[in-house]
């Protein structure tokens, strides 16, 4: 038996190749950067701008007069007030109510469990208006409509799936020997949860209450439903700035909302990158 | 005073018995080895010890009392696992003093027992390391540590050792059965290693497909292994096939071996170094020799005999292979899986004719 | 003085409605009735409307006072749905200068504290003869392609017009009154001929048929030089001036007939137990000195009759504050927004 | 000698299981069940008189059965056929160049060597941290007409862009914008389970990049991606901020119309059949989701 | 022709090298293990030979071109890995002819092949198994059939055997040594367990820390190691620190021998084998005797030396230990980690007085 050995040498993998194609490479690259940043660069241009007429690639005037207008106008503070109330109650809450499912999950065995956890999945698809629309009704017999409960009530539906799973997908992760170490060492299993399973699992649920924190401080259909006009969140005011002034105060405010995001960020980077979102969503 | 005890356990999954009709008691003191290939129940019968597993029926009790009843933090086990032994959350410090820390005793009595406990593994002065920066080796003898450091009257180690590099994995059982003994504690090693399980026990249980083959000491166990499974898995065997021939006598083609009785597939099995090489014998074809050392590898089917597979002899780095002839210096006798007794080497001449 | 009381004042609209009563009148209010506290709950854009009327709903059902003392707003529909207090001048004197006209289009369920119309901005270094009549003015677009725009009738007030005025045009004026009170599905046949107009007009507009999202999104075009005429809020457009956010060259006018406008309406609900501040607080708010305020800081008309403001509000007012005519009702709106979708905007626009 | 019986050990594990589940079962049956159901019934002609938002809806269909109506009425309508269209459109091409960008993004943060790779798996997460009005308002100022894009372009003497916003487009670019993290790292976390021996043994046969691509990694890291399809297709069809703020003023959609029908239009019962509808779509293809999962739980046994 | 050779080889990560000046050649149709601890550089120099990595100086060539400016699929090589070895999406068809495929080659061709190939695995008929249907054992021998179906010159083999099961490590290790004599395949085979090398292995090159210690077949590496570290690593050994005796002599409590020259830190190593228990010799005290089946392993102390270590002896099972007298048979003396040369044990009685 012979083969005509003929090795195939075509392509290269990945990268390994001539100078044409790491060009290529480069250049998507750039485009991709220029994709996600240009935007981005734009707004930050806007916000120490007084004045740019069109075909200027920069303002003709730069100037922070704008920060000192929407300090002194827009309603932030309380804007500001409300949504960095809500956003850490819904995470804080949602952490209460999900995590024991989340352990439930990830190593009890109970009748119906695989039905319930695509259940969570079904509630992420039904369309939130027309949920918030009835849970508005729902909420105005119990004169939750306009109150800071009825705002964290309401934003706890778009946190069940991800404080569910990813959460469910760390516990399960964490292997069962270190849990029965602490067993042999004389811990009571509340003991063990809390001195072992939760802190080795922190990583992913740390990842969860980043996402829930995000979601909360990005939430304005809802809010703007239920809370307002008692409770208006920073996205609430947003809107309202966008549609009413001219684009250095939306690009200000925008600078003002994103900042802290991005903060978190850098601080969550290793956290999120390590997997535990796609290991909680492939969880089912 | 602290033995420890099964009677009839049985343990199923799914139906089929993980370990079945376990009937063992381990002295005070002693180091068993529950030894056998993946799969053959060892783990879960540690793991019945220990209180993680409940058996379906029957009883384990450690000195004179049951332990059914207790669960794991409550039975005087300690356990050291193969993998993720350390908390990596915690550094070797607080790995060691949990279970202390548990009690309530004082902090300094803490810090010195944790003290002792790891300068007994050979890490004094490691506390404050983190899991992350210790080699594997540290961190057994670390888990090691804080097994110890309870006092536990029954150390239960699930293969302790089998993610170690072979030189570390010498050294290290070694040193555990140094401890161990020391200690005087009784301690349940299970390996699939027979050769890590020769060296450290006093006593070894072989087990395959969830039964408790034999019970006994490294030695008596190579030396008489009682099912053939066991004579297979300790150390090499050759199995010869044999016909009956005239007189209860056995013959493997050239050879001839004398049986207390036999019976319909008997084999014969013999251990490489009980092939001799020499002057006298029949003559032998060498198929291959490997130098492992110490010894040599010798791979030869026997002249005249097409039908007999080729067979594995040891032979001594000084002895000569120049003329092939090999004779039996000792072999057993099997059926139905079973020690027959002892298959005496006869005089091929004697017998053949 | 009397024992001290607080009224719970719900208002919306723009962001310069807010900062209008925030900044200025409650202020000046507090002032000079230290024992009365209003508490001011504004939601933007009117937002909330519904929900406050709702709510009001629920309480009067349930028997139990929904705590709203004035409402700024939809006082016609909470006052239809019996939620409102029926004004006339024994409750609130000043309603006298008001015009009988105003008054009734809220079924004398507000006082209207302030007005303004929707008028037309335009380039004046381009556009020389700015059209006086709708048929001039839906000339200039055919004639001028891409130079005009209008926002979408459902996210302000100015686009709202510009669509009522087309629509209106086709209608009797007998039929307009019954159109700007009451409601009935059927009689919307008569806008198919207005609907025609705006879906020819659409291609003309600008980049082909582009509409702004709101009143500012009208006036941001206009300030970029991306169009040169646009129908615009007369208060909003005069602040934007006010505050150099648009061109020195830009100028307002009034087409004829008039653009939609419309007053602002404040009223007391009718379980509040307060009636008698609030009496007062509207009483107040249509006071010489009160209106000034409010022409000055909104750009706005004021409520009363011009004749009873001093003579630079008049002269000021001279060229645009001629008139206004009013909207549909607010079920023949909500009708008038679902048909504009669906037989304007949605239709097929050219692509890129 | 008498053995103590085993305890008869009662495992209270699944019922503790089901203990822990109640709370979130709460949330779920008031938040997500109920209301649904509320609003089923509504689309189904069952007008609930105590819901004002419902009741003082106009047009609305009344019926003492179930019926269609609404749904007959929805079907029948001709801008509900475009803003469908739309929907479909801006999904399915938002969700196949999502997939298309994130796929080369994690397969460069994957087998990319050098030091961009770090910086790019830091930039890919930037608009998970980005609000949504923020991202469609910085879209705008920068795509938008007359934003710097145009501006840059004509500087180097490039005429005639046309704006995507306001177009059925930007929806796309704003859709694929924010998704892009999510699915990333969906992918990411795929490609990182595909281990460097299974690339390597393909090299050593011959295989090019493509080849290896195609052949090998696609077909490891199918699950993440059929998540990533399906996830961004839910997310995509049912969005409002970013069409509502990057989207044309007609038609609309799916999520600006119900918006659109409830408040502007006052057609509750149309907005809550939109939703009806939405929601068996998005299931549909949920469906598809559970199913993966199911098969991929199967082969790792 | 297709022999492999690497000359001055140097591969660097972070500053530090993982292989360091390395020249070996193997001969065309050899088969040479890479032997030493994990970190060696055992790895990073068979992908450098694949062409997975690049090294940073140096040349490798096979037969007579060198192969530096190659890629990995033009190299004349096929690697088979210690893990994650098949693609679980393809049957094991697939996955053995996926290199066929790419080559274009007819259908009933490639059928063909892949049929010898698993033939030649003794895996006949396998064609439409998943590998996850397939043990551990199996899975390496479709992973061997996918490397040799496409002929290669060279077949690297990294750790192939070290997931599997002891038993099935030895029979797999025989097999695949069969094969590849049989096809005459140059082979380069990566393992850290020595026994496996010495078992497979015509040349074994022992490494250590990038550096390449020694190359030789497996009997005179055991019997002459060339550095302390390959007589450390290969096998037991007993180092016995020495003082300088008279006459360049060096002594180790009672037992001395004599050197052709000697140096500051010279050692003298022992084989266990080469401590002979018997009649004459000096009084040693048993520590422990360790069964291990076909030998035991004796701990023992000379007596009269009490800075010596204790030190290990392979005794067979038929010798007595009742008069525990010791006599060293054969000795290697290192100096600087380097081999000065035989080390010839002297009676002590002769030297000491
Ligand atoms: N949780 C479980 N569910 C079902 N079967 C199980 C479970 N745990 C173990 N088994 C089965 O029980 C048998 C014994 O398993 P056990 O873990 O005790 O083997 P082992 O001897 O420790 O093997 P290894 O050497 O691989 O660790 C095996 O056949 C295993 O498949
Ligand atoms: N990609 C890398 N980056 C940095 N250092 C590396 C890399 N790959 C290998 N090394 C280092 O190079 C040295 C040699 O590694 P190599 O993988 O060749 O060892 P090995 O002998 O194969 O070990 P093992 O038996 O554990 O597989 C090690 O110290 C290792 O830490
Ligand atoms: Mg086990
Ligand atoms: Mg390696």
């Amino acid at each position: 038996m012979s083969v005509p050995a003929i090795p195939a040498p075509r392509a290269a993998w990945f990268l390994q190749v001539a100078g044409l194609r790491r060009a290529l490479g480069a250049i998507l690259l750039l485009a991709f950067s220029a994709f996600l940043l240009m935007p981005l660069w734009t707004l930050l241009l806007w916000a120490v701008t007084e004045r740019w007429l069109y075909p200027g690639v920069v303002p003709q005037q730069f100037g922070l007069k704008w920060w000192s207008w929407v300090f002194s106008n827009a309603d932030i503070g309380k804007a500001a007030f409300w949504s960095l109330t809500t956003a850490p109650t819904v995470t804080l809450l949602s952490a209460l109510v999900c995590l024991p499912a989340a352990y439930a999950f990830a190593r009890f065995d109970f009748p119906l469990k695989r039905f319930f956890y695509v259940a969570l999945l079904a509630s992420n698809a039904f369309p939130k208006l027309g949920l918030y629309i009835a849970i508005a009704a729902f909420f105005f017999r119990l004169g939750l409509i306009g109150t800071f409960w009825g705002v964290v009530l309401v934003q706890l539906v778009n946190a069940l799936v991800v404080m569910i799973w990813i959460p469910s997908a760390a516990f399960a992760a964490v292997p069962k020997e270190l849990e029965e170490a602490a067993r042999d060492a004389g811990a009571s299993p509340l003991r063990v949860f809390f001195s072992v399973t939760l802190p080795i699992s922190m990583p992913g649920i740390i990842v969860a209450l980043i996402l829930t924190f995000l979601g909360s401080l990005d939430e304005s259909q809802a809010t703007l439903l239920i809370g307002t006009p008692q409770i208006t969140t920073l996205p609430i005011q947003m809107y309202t700035l966008v549609s009413s002034y001219p684009e250095p105060v939306g690009a200000v405010f925008s600078v003002l909302l994103a900042t802290p995001s991005v903060v978190l960020l850098l601080l969550a980077r290793r956290y999120l990158l390590a997997g535990y979102l796609a290991a909680g969503f492939k969880g089912g | 005073m602290s033995d420890v005890t099964f009677e009839q356990i049985e343990k199923r999954y799914a139906g089929r018995a993980a370990v079945a009709d376990l009937n063992l008691r381990i002295r005070s003191g002693e180091l068993v080895c529950l030894l056998g290939p993946s799969g053959c129940g060892k783990t879960t019968t540690l793991r019945m010890l220990a209180g993680f597993l409940t058996p379906d029926s029957g009883d384990i009790s450690i000195g004179t009392r049951s332990v059914l009843n207790l669960g794991p933090e409550a039975r005087p086990t300690a356990m050291v696992f193969q993998r993720y032994t350390l908390w990596p959350h915690m550094n070797v410090f607080h790995n060691v003093a949990f279970g202390l820390k548990l009690r309530r005793l004082s902090p300094a009595f803490i810090r010195q027992k944790v003290k002792d406990a790891l300068t007994l593994v050979g890490l004094p002065g490691m506390e404050a390391r983190q899991p992350s920066q210790l080699s594997g080796g540290q961190q057994q003898r670390v888990a090691l540590a804080r097994a110890l450091v309870l006092e536990p009257e029954v150390l239960l180690l699930d293969e302790p050792l089998s993610s170690l590099d072979a030189k570390l994995r010498v050294q290290l059982r070694d040193e555990i059965r140094g401890i161990v003994q020391e200690l005087g504690i009784t301690t349940v090693f299970v390996t699939h290693d027979q050769e890590e399980a020769m060296a450290v026990a006093d006593r070894i249980a072989v087990m395959h497909e969830g039964v408790l083959h034999q019970v006994q000491t490294p030695g008596e166990l190579y030396d008489r292994p009682a099912t053939r499974f066991v004579a297979d898995f300790i150390g090499q065997m050759n199995f010869l096939s044999v016909q009956p021939g005239t007189s209860g006598t056995l013959l493997a083609g050239p050879l001839a071996f004398g049986v207390p009785q036999s019976a319909v597939g008997t084999e014969v099995a013999v251990r490489p170094e009980d092939m001799q090489f020499g002057e006298q014998g029949h003559p032998a074809q060498i198929l291959r020799v490997s130098d492992l050392g110490h010894y040599r590898e010798v791979l030869f089917r026997l002249e005249g005999a097409p039908d007999l597979a080729p067979m594995t002899a040891f032979v001594g780095k000084s002895e000569a292979l120049e003329t092939p002839r090999v004779r039996v210096r000792r072999a057993l006798a099997y059926a139905g899986g079973v020690l027959l007794g002892d298959a005496v080497p006869l005089s091929a001449q004697v017998v053949g004719s | 003085q009397t024992n001290p009381v607080t009224l719970n004042f719900y208002s919306g609209g723009d962001v310069n409605v807010k900062d209008l009563w925030e900044n200025n009148l409650l202020p000046m209010y507090q002032k000079t009735h230290p024992n009365v506290r209003i508490n001011l709950v504004f939601s933007s854009h009117g937002d909330n409307d519904q929900a406050t009327i709702d709510r009001m709903a629920a309480a009067k059902k349930a028997g139990k006072p929904s705590g709203i003392d004035l409402l700024e707003g939809p006082v016609d529909d909470a006052g239809t749905a019996g939620l409102m207090d029926k004004l006339s001048v024994q409750k609130v004197p000043l309603l006298a200068r008001v015009s009988p006209a105003v008054v009734n289009r809220a079924h004398s369920y507000g006082v209207p504290y302030r007005a303004s119309s929707v008028v037309l901005a335009y380039d004046s270094s381009r556009v020389k003869n700015p059209p006086k009549t709708v048929a001039a003015l839906l000339d200039w677009i055919n004639k001028n392609p891409g130079q005009f725009t209008y926002n979408t009738p459902d996210t302000g007030g100015s686009g709202n017009a510009f669509v009522t005025r087309i629509l209106m045009g086709n209608l009797t004026p007998a039929d307009a009154s019954f159109f700007q009170t009451d409601y009935d599905a059927a009689r919307e046949k008569a806008w198919s001929k207005g609907l025609s107009t705006l879906k020819t007009l659409a291609p003309k507009l600008y980049q082909n048929g582009q509409y702004s999202q709101n009143n500012v999104g009208t006036l941001q075009l206009l300030g970029k030089g991306a169009i040169q005429m646009g129908p615009v809020w007369s208060d909003m457009g005069l602040s934007y001036l006010k505050q150099g956010l648009l061109p020195d060259n830009i100028k307002l006018t009034q087409i004829d007939p008039p653009l939609a406008g419309g007053a602002a309406y404040l009223g007391v609900a009718a379980d509040s137990v307060n009636k008698a501040a609030a009496y007062d607080f509207l009483n107040w708010l249509l006071t010489p000195e009160v209106q000034s305020v409010v022409v000055d800081k909104m750009n706005g008309y004021p409520g009363v009759k011009l004749q009873y403001m001093p003579k630079d509000v008049q002269t000021r007012f001279g060229d645009i504050a001629g008139d206004f005519s009013y909207g549909f009702s607010s079920k023949f709106g909500s009708d008038m927004n679902r048909l504009w979708y669906e037989q304007v905007a949605g239709t097929a626009q050219p692509q890129h | 000698m008498s053995r103590p019986a085993p305890r008869k050990q009662t495992d209270l594990k699944p019922l503790l299981g089901l203990l822990f589940l109640v709370p979130p079962l709460a949330v779920l049956t008031l938040l997500v069940l109920l209301p649904a159901f509320d609003a089923l019934r509504f689309s189904l002609g069952w007008v609930p008189e105590d819901n004002v938002s419902y009741a003082s809806g106009l047009n609305l269909i009344r019926s003492s059965q179930p019926t269609l109506a609404v749904f007959g009425r929805l079907f029948s309508s001709a801008s509900f056929g475009r803003d469908l269209g739309l929907t479909l459109f801006v999904t399915l091409t938002s969700v196949a160049l999502l997939t298309v960008v994130s796929y080369a993004l994690a397969v460069y943060a994957r087998f990319g060597r050098g030091r961009w790779v770090g910086a790019v798996r830091t930039l890919y997460l930037l608009p998970m941290f980005i609000p949504g009005i923020i991202a469609a308002y910085a879209i705008t100022t920068f795509y938008g007409d007359h934003g710097l894009l145009q501006a840059m372009l004509e500087r180097v003497g490039v005429q005639g862009y046309h704006s995507p916003i306001r177009q059925s487009w930007g929806i796309v670019l704003g859709s694929v914008w924010t998704g892009i993290p999510f699915a990333v790292l969906m992918l990411s976390s795929g490609l990182d389970g595909v281990a460097e021996e299974q690339i390597e043994a393909a090299r050593d046969a011959g295989a090019s990049f493509w080849v290896i691509l195609w052949r090998i990694v696609l077909p490891l890291n199918l699950v993440p991606l059929l998540i990533v399809l399906t996830f961004s297709f839910i997310g995509v069809f049912g969005s409002f901020t970013i069409p509502y703020l990057l989207g044309p003023a007609a038609p609309n959609m799916l999520g600006v119309s119900m918006q659109l029908n409830f408040g502007a239009f006052r057609q509750p019962q149309v907005a809550v059949a939109m939703a009806v509808f939405s929601f068996l779509v998005c299931a549909l293809v949920g469906y598809l989701y559970v199913v993966a999962t199911l098969r991929q739980n199967g082969r790792r046994v």
